[in-house]
């Protein structure tokens, strides 16, 4: 991994108020963002990436190119989950496996947006479909885990079964989730108004974009080092897991997109859905479809090791891999 | 003045869909919720200040006669294991219009 | 009614994203927009299209035309409420016919807003004092309503009056209601103000304008849709009239606007401004001022039905007549 | 340690500036208010989710001596017929500074 | 149904961390909090629209057994005498998981 | 004080907005900004002004001048505490002295937002490195009255102490308090990133700033208005403190600004910070190291006169001054 690529991304500003967010509770500082605020946030950074993003694609079409990378996502959302669900079930119980295989089959959508910060500081394009890619990944892996979770602990107990949720309810709950809706939505919209009809959302979804990226990114950092506390109690197994699987889902998403032949940023991009890890559609329908796994696992892994732990290394070190690879 | 009984029941925000659905089935006419509250228990502190509503709790408050206050506090018991969080039976005297 | 029109309207950003809204509550999404985020986007729009309104009446100035255009603005707003009044006379209460009327009498700023960007999407342009048109019809309905209510409830019952609410306690809630306060103030600081110093502000009042509506829109979609599981139980009579009533105040604004020779643009906008119903100046009035009439009866017809109708159906059909009325 | 009666009032939360005005003129001293409640009652549901608070409801609870806390409710009773809600007594034991 | 005592704590909002590491200190196992309160008191109104949360109030709900509660109440007594606020024992039944 | 100058003050939307917004309060306008919005705006400005800052100090340099100025505006935040702490003992208690003399001798914020936008009116320039300037006047004030305090407590009572903050304790409160974490967190990540970094970050940083300014001043105008009515029970003492002092310290302000040989733009800044009062900071330090001081006195005096004295009156004034001084 070269140095220039580290200090690029460590000289991005939504990096830097990374670290202040975590600078913040390790000082004990009383700073706090507190809620909604994070959601609008959210809510802005989700409307804003699906709307450019469906207008990008509505511009470029849907090439035999651009199908072959979404499929190859999806592909990567449905298989993520399984060999993560085995390697977990070597020390964990069937619920939290199948929880955490989930969580890490599914992408985290800030991570996404914090790499196309990151390859715009480089000066590195990307496709617009890469939105819809991130899209068509929120789902899957929460399908997959619930259903290896039924497989396999029908098996494990007995099972006083206690009214499990239904399939309808469970589909409702992985593709209409509230961010899911908000991202799908406006990639639809954002293809249906067009290149012509976007201008005039210019100033909104591109201008002051970077800002509100900075203030949820300090959020983040404040919720991220919160947690921090509470790794400790996890074991090692989960710490060693919530910084190694990225690495391994990294290095298979690379194949894969080196395999298709996909333009670096797209590559990039590929990668760091697939070594992210969900914490806000997965944690939602897992509370919900497997209410006895602990939240305090597989978001906390989520949340307070894989999202600090891709944004600051992973990001440089996928891009210098990608370097070498494609050239 | 009627005598009633308060049931409270803090437990998992997203959980307070489903249990106002099964109090309105065993037939409680009014309630009122929280939607905000931080809290502190056995599975750890809830600071609610996640994007996610997963580490929230809600705040329920339903006042009804005593009799059925304890059929609520019965049926509650399955979700409370589940998700976690407490309800509690207070008896009262209350006005309504 | 053109069917250009119609798909004008229809591949409006703002109005897509209603349409997302009213979609996630269908399909049962858990999409949120908690407060007081809706509140933060509706004082934004108050303030920017007030503001910018008072920087073009300033530059305009208050020219004959203009004051005519405003004469009638408040004529309107008076006289829609009677004639309403006794149309649901004939199947409500005193207190609930009353209430509607002001309801209807009254206007709703975001229809208004909505419409301004319809205008926009077919580059017709609108003058800046038909902010201040809005502005004034906010808040005479509702002392006619209440006072219509007064005159007619007596009659009514013997009345064991409650106290009732003084008469300058009302007219603070009609003129002072916290939104009215922001628009027509951010109205005259904008007209103190002068195109000048409205330079600085024009990426905040400009720039980002349409972005925040389509939020304010997704939550309005979301909002109306929950209230549309109540319209069952209003019974056919409220059905009927939240639906029809805008077709008769549409014309009727519309002669007068013919009358005048006011221009396409200031037609179209006093004529949504008649057909609309207000659901943020009126309900809080109403609350106060006649407790007994029913939120669930005028603020469900404003928001679920009439609010919707004028937005997807009005803004094509009532600009159509304009076409030929005008041409 | 003294003995004191809890007074919860869940109303409108339009009407609770006029609440907060009745409780003074009665005396009662000192009062705490949870502006954000949602509920189910009578009048339908209140999701809080309208711009102006129309269909948002407010908590308030009182601490006072039992006496004044009846003369309360009783005060109450009209606002309550109006606007909805509902009123609890609750007896309790107080620490105050 | 266990026998409990709702501790119900009103006090600055800037004072509640101090006063859930008290809680802990004493070994009560649960509690929860609503963040934002306003009130009227001795101290005057606390409106809680000022952007440091110094005119604002938190609401803390502990429950406990009932010794343990009076232990709560005495050791509260000096936080409420700085810096105000009230505190309530209330006997109830509770439900857990 | 020229006409002029108080006019083009009073034509400022911002100061406009604060005006709308005591005017809601006098009227009993329902007008309400519902927290966390003013949080919000208020996060907003502390990043963005701390943002700026930062950038222009990394462009400008640390050149001797500008250390020369950051040592004066340190001094300034330590001896106004000094003084102002014995001209209230001789009315006030030790406790209450210190919480006020550390308000009047730490800094408002948005004073010197105002103060900014006040200049840019008048199109003079100043240097961002002010910004570090306030950002250092935050905290020392804090210490000196703490300190005061204690020295002086002993002496008056025999002290049933209750258990006082411990310094490393205090120190946290005054240095790592939330807002002057953020924005100090800011200037740095401005400083880092530098001119070329920030570009992408002018539309969120500067584009909307004016706008952001005006809502939150409308808050500040609704939040200073309501503690109006508490000022007459303060008593003439406090009244008069809250308008005096601010002329002395801004008095002394200007001759260490003339002395140093600061440019105009920047002694009016240094000239208003030494002016202004804290009511972010210091309160939440105060209720902390000293609980006893009454609240209703220091944030009183800080939000419901010295803010909307230096914003209306002051501005014009003190640079009227330096016009006269610098010419
Ligand atoms: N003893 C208690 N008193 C008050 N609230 C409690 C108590 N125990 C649990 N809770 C609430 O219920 C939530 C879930 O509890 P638990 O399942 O024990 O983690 C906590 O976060 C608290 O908000
Ligand atoms: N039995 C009850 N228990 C708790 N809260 C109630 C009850 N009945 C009514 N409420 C509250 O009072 C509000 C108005 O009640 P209502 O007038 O019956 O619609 C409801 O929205 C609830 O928040
Ligand atoms: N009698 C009471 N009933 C309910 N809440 C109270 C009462 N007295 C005080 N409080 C709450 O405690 C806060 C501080 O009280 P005080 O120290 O009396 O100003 C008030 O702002 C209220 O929120
Ligand atoms: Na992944
Ligand atoms: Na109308
Ligand atoms: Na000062």
């Amino acid at each position: 991994m070269s140095f220039d690529l580290l200090l690029t991304n460590f000289l991005n500003p939504p990096i830097l108020f990374f670290f202040l967010g975590m600078a913040a509770v390790l000082a004990k500082s009383d700073l706090d963002i507190p809620q909604p605020l994070p959601k609008a946030f959210a809510l802005y950074l989700l409307f804003a990436i699906g709307f450019k993003g469906g207008v990008e694609l509505a511009h470029g079409g849907l090439q035999p190119g651009v199908l072959k990378a979404l499929g190859a996502a999806i592909s990567l959302a449905c298989v993520v989950p399984v060999y993560a669900f085995f390697i977990l079930r070597r020390r964990l119980d069937v619920k939290n496996a199948a929880a955490i295989a989930a969580t890490y089959g599914s992408v985290s959508a800030v991570t996404f947006i914090a790499a196309t910060s990151f390859l715009g500081q480089l000066g590195v394009v990307s496709g617009g479909y890469m939105v819809a890619a991130m899209a068509l990944m929120e789902s899957p892996a929460i399908i997959v885990g619930v259903a290896l979770c039924r497989l396999y602990s029908a098996a494990e107990t007995g099972g006083v079964a206690h009214p499990s949720l239904s399939w309808s309810h469970l589909l409702r709950e992985a593709f209409f989730n509230g961010s899911v809706f908000v991202l799908v939505g406006s990639l639809i919209i954002g293809a249906i108004t067009g290149a012509r009809g976007a201008q005039a959302l210019l100033p909104f979804t591109d201008g002051i974009f970077k800002g509100v990226l900075c203030l949820f990114l300090l959020d983040m950092g404040l919720v991220s080092a919160r947690r921090l506390a509470g790794l400790r109690k996890l074991g090692a197994f989960p710490l060693a897991f919530a910084t190694l699987i990225p690495l391994g889902n990294a290095a298979l998403a690379l194949l894969v997109a080196k395999s298709l032949g996909l333009p670096r940023g797209d590559a990039f991009l590929l990668c760091t859905l697939s070594a992210s890890a969900s914490y806000i559609a997965v944690p939602a329908a897992m509370r919900a479809a497997i209410p006895e796994a602990n939240p305090g696992l597989y978001v906390t892994m989520a949340l307070a090791l894989t999202f600090p732990f891709n944004v600051i290394l992973g990001f440089p070190l996928y891009y210098s891999l990608i370097q070498r690879l494609w050239s | 003045m009627e005598n009633v009984t308060r049931v409270e029941i803090i437990t998992d925000a997203l959980e307070m869909r489903e249990v106002c659905a099964l109090l309105e089935s065993l037939g409680v006419s009014g309630y009122s919720v929280i939607r905000d509250v931080q809290g502190q228990g056995e599975r750890g502190r809830q600071l609610g200040d996640e994007l996610t509503d997963v580490f929230k709790n809600s705040f329920l408050l339903a006042v009804c006669e005593p009799a059925l206050a304890e059929r609520v506090a019965e049926a509650l018991r399955p979700i409370l294991q589940r998700r976690g969080g407490i309800c509690l039976l207070t008896p009262a005297r209350s006005v309504r219009h």
